[in-house]
């Protein structure tokens, strides 16, 4: 653990690890894997399944950085360091391009909303012309979600309010797969969102409680893996300054 | 040899005549952002800017706080993690000041595309199952040639100004990007009028990369601002990492006249 | 660190695989054009291309010779003032082997573009006044926002290979051209897979600009083909001038079999 | 005279020097000027124009060079000679993006066939589908020439068979205001083409007899003025190696 990381509570360096660590075992049949600005999670979990569970895995970002070299990932994740160590440059642009192209593996968006139907609202909470709440839209997310063969979305907290029956505007659907909690995995199976499995520090009746709508749970549904030595070894090497943490 | 095309700032922040005008800013969240720029069209109160851009963040809240945004075009307007919402923006949109014209990143590029084109859309395969369409009026495309597809248009815009950071430029505006360029290049071919504010200007054969290989070719430049620091308090790849008690104080911030006050204390002239 | 993408120059033409594809080569006339690849691609007898290119001349014209062109994309064929006709490609045209499909340069460009966006058509503002869409078939886009502008919806063009011949390359497949550039930074886009053939296979930190500035990211490319004389008989900026003679000779062969010949003496294994 | 000119025929120095010279001067009052590849006439005009005519000119090129350098032209107009001396990279994909944004003013085009309309025909002779001559193509034309404020069209020959009655197919129609012929200029007078001027070395009879449609004249016609001594000498600086004549 690095001297930045040290003050951290150990709770939050629980979740994080634990979210970190799966979101990367989940990466490990992707052939790419996109994140764009404000995602420390996705951006410490593809550097951990390049250097664990897949090392083939082609890295794009949104500062147009091409597998570039862990360590010195930054909590803005569109910052100029997202292309430290690049073996070439490809922009924004040429990602959504390539999105369209149906070339795009796998995106990890956020939402600040998540519905039973795998839809994710980043633009409203209200009516969209004259919001109550105006989020801060969905970036790049109505675009990548229908076109990307997979996404994970991730979220920091999980909570009935944001984990919902039905979302106010859905900003973006389509190729949603798992969505990943401080609590657990949920996972789409039949067109709705279902528990897929729970961390060590949490319980499927916890989850349950904290979501929206009465969840089901999948067929293979069980508890989480905890971290690995070897994955929290690789964990810190990737992420020595816990931009992991910066979520929390 | 071309004449030289170097302005000041206050000649560049006059190219915006009074008025609705549609203003896109290089750069992207707090990176190599044209700021400079941005605080002395915060100080103007005779605009009703359309800002136009893929993510925004300190240079949007600043120009709301001002209240002289009229529709922000946007995928995302925000901060990172670090310093969360854009609170200015956010209020404006929610008492009606200012309109939310959401989009996705990628239409943004697509609006920007439309106008370089001379295009008054350009159809994008994105938006599917997506509240948005409707929300924002946009029409659907058939496949003239009978696929089943169906595309939506993305209405062009075409911004009276671009205004982009560069960290090198030349007399002529030649303009190069160290770093990521993000939709700069874009935005420079599809804007009416396009400005550099430069940390350098340099001579052409100084520029740090051979001019076939120049980011914002000079042929599409009016006018060139040599300002160092001019993305402070954001970062600039290769200069200075971002000033975070500077975003801070004026998240700080309360009004527009407040803001007036901090920027005229700050030292830019009013 | 990835791993390296150079192949040799016979897997790089058996990336095409027996029967129809589409095929896009770089460089421009006889300028930074993938000759030595075309030489080799030439003594193929299993192959039915469709050529796609702004401008072609002896690219063309040897695969056409080589009796193994269905189709031609391209908006103008033929050498320019020195070498005269693309006599074996009007031949190829005029018995009707080879389909001409006509284009302006500007629609070839719309084709790459919409099979970079993903999208089966993009249109474009051109073609007025012109024969061209009613010969072509291309059909007309209404402005669905109610301007009385109509624009002709090119349909896209998505290579299988794009072949671009560069200067310099690391092994990863970054290349870097120098001088014009033509259509292949979108060629490269637009294309199932690519291949560079370059003079130079260099460290990255020995290419030419910096990263930021790559002209093709090795994400988009499949090999890399250390093809030095590449180009010729056509230029190569920087590196050699046209040989007009050996230009000329090929223009004086007249059947598949003479040009195998040909081929096979000038050196390149069969 | 450099060397390499001195062994062309007079004729040709005539013609080809009255071609050049009249194309510059059309230039007068463009804003910028643009040529694709097979363009040596037009390449010099341009060159002649921004050290005669109209310095402030903005010369763009199909190979991306930007007010290059005069003294370097090739007979190949797409080299990468016309890169030398350029003050900045605008490639010709930017070039027809300008010109559909409507900021093309000149445009130089070829013209196998141009008819009493002012339309152009670069792409067969005979049916489209089964041509009797297939032609090389409009090249940029059909983009161009319905979008630039002002096409110049020139030929190396003035015949009955060339400038025609009705184009066998429009390549590309639109803005053709003069077509310069080594005979005179026609130009565009109520949707018609007229004859504008001959020069020196030729009448309006030998006009009148070599074009395909009894051609009217405008009311401004007469004799053009033979280069000066000034234009000449200056022709001579900005193609010393007489890439001019190479058309011929």
């Amino acid at each position: 653990m690095s001297t930045e990381t040290r003050d951290v509570p150990r709770e939050i360096r629980i979740v994080a690890d634990a979210m970190a660590v799966e979101m990367a075992r989940i990466l490990a049949n992707s052939r790419n894997a996109f994140h764009g600005l404000a995602s420390p999670l996705p951006a410490v979990a593809i550097a951990l399944a390049r250097s664990v569970h897949n090392p083939q895995l082609e890295y794009l970002n949104i500062a147009g950085g091409v597998n570039i070299a862990p360590g010195s990932l930054t909590v803005s994740t569109c910052s100029p360091a997202f292309l430290a160590g690049s073996e070439s440059f490809f922009s924004l642009t040429d990602i959504f391009d390539l999105c369209a192209r149906g070339e795009l593996d796998t995106a990890f968006l956020g939402g600040v909303q998540v519905d039973r139907r795998g839809h994710i609202n980043n633009s409203v909470i209200g009516p969209f012309a004259t919001p109550k709440v105006k989020l801060p839209g969905g970036a790049g997310s109505a675009a990548i979600v229908p076109m990307a063969r997979h996404t994970i979305v991730w979220r920091t907290r999980h909570d009935a309010r944001s984990i919902v029956e039905r979302c106010d505007f859905v900003t973006a659907a389509g190729s949603v797969r798992e969505v990943v909690t401080p609590l657990g995995v949920l996972r789409m199976e039949e067109g709705e969102l279902r528990v897929a499995g729970w961390f060590a520090h949490a319980s499927l009746e916890e989850i349950r409680e904290h979501t929206g709508f009465p969840i089901r749970t999948c067929d293979d549904a069980g508890p989480i893996a905890p971290p690995g030595e070897g994955e929290l070894a690789a964990l810190d090497a990737v992420d020595p300054q816990g931009v992991r943490y910066s979520e929390f | 040899m071309a004449a030289s095309k170097t302005m000041t700032m206050t000649e560049a922040v006059s190219l915006l005549a009074p008025g609705s005008r549609t203003l896109a800013l290089g750069g992207n969240s707090i990176h190599r952002v044209p700021h400079a720029f941005v605080h002395r069209v915060a100080q103007r109160t005779d605009l009703r800017l359309h800002l136009v851009k893929t993510a925004g963040a300190y240079d949007i809240d600043v120009l709301c706080l001002a209240g002289i945004v009229e529709a922000v075009s946007a995928g995302f307007v925000g901060y990172e993690t670090e310093f969360g919402l854009a609170r200015h923006y956010r209020s404006a949109v929610e008492s009606g000041r200012t309109e939310a014209r959401e989009h996705a990143c990628y239409t943004v590029i697509a609006s920007l595309r439309a106008a370089a084109y001379g295009l008054p859309f350009l159809p994008v395969r994105a938006l599917y199952n997506s509240d948005l369409p409707r929300a924002r009026g946009f029409e659907w495309l058939d496949d003239p040639y009978g696929g089943t597809e169906r595309f939506p248009a993305i209405p062009a815009i075409r911004p009276d100004l671009a205004v982009i950071h560069v960290q090198h430029a030349d007399l002529h505006g030649n303009g190069v990007i160290t770093g990521p360029k993000n939709e700069d290049l874009l935005m420079a071919r599809a804007a009416r009028h396009v400005v550099l504010t430069a940390e350098e200007i340099v001579d052409t054969d100084a520029l740090p990369v051979p001019l076939d290989h120049v980011d914002i070719p000079s042929v599409l430049v009016d006018g060139v601002v040599h300002a160092p620091g001019g993305a402070r308090p954001g970062s600039c790849a290769g200069s200075y990492d971002a000033d975070a008690d500077a975003i801070r104080a004026v998240q700080a911030l309360s009004s527009a006249a407040e803001l007036r006050d901090y920027l005229t204390a700050q030292g830019g002239p009013a």
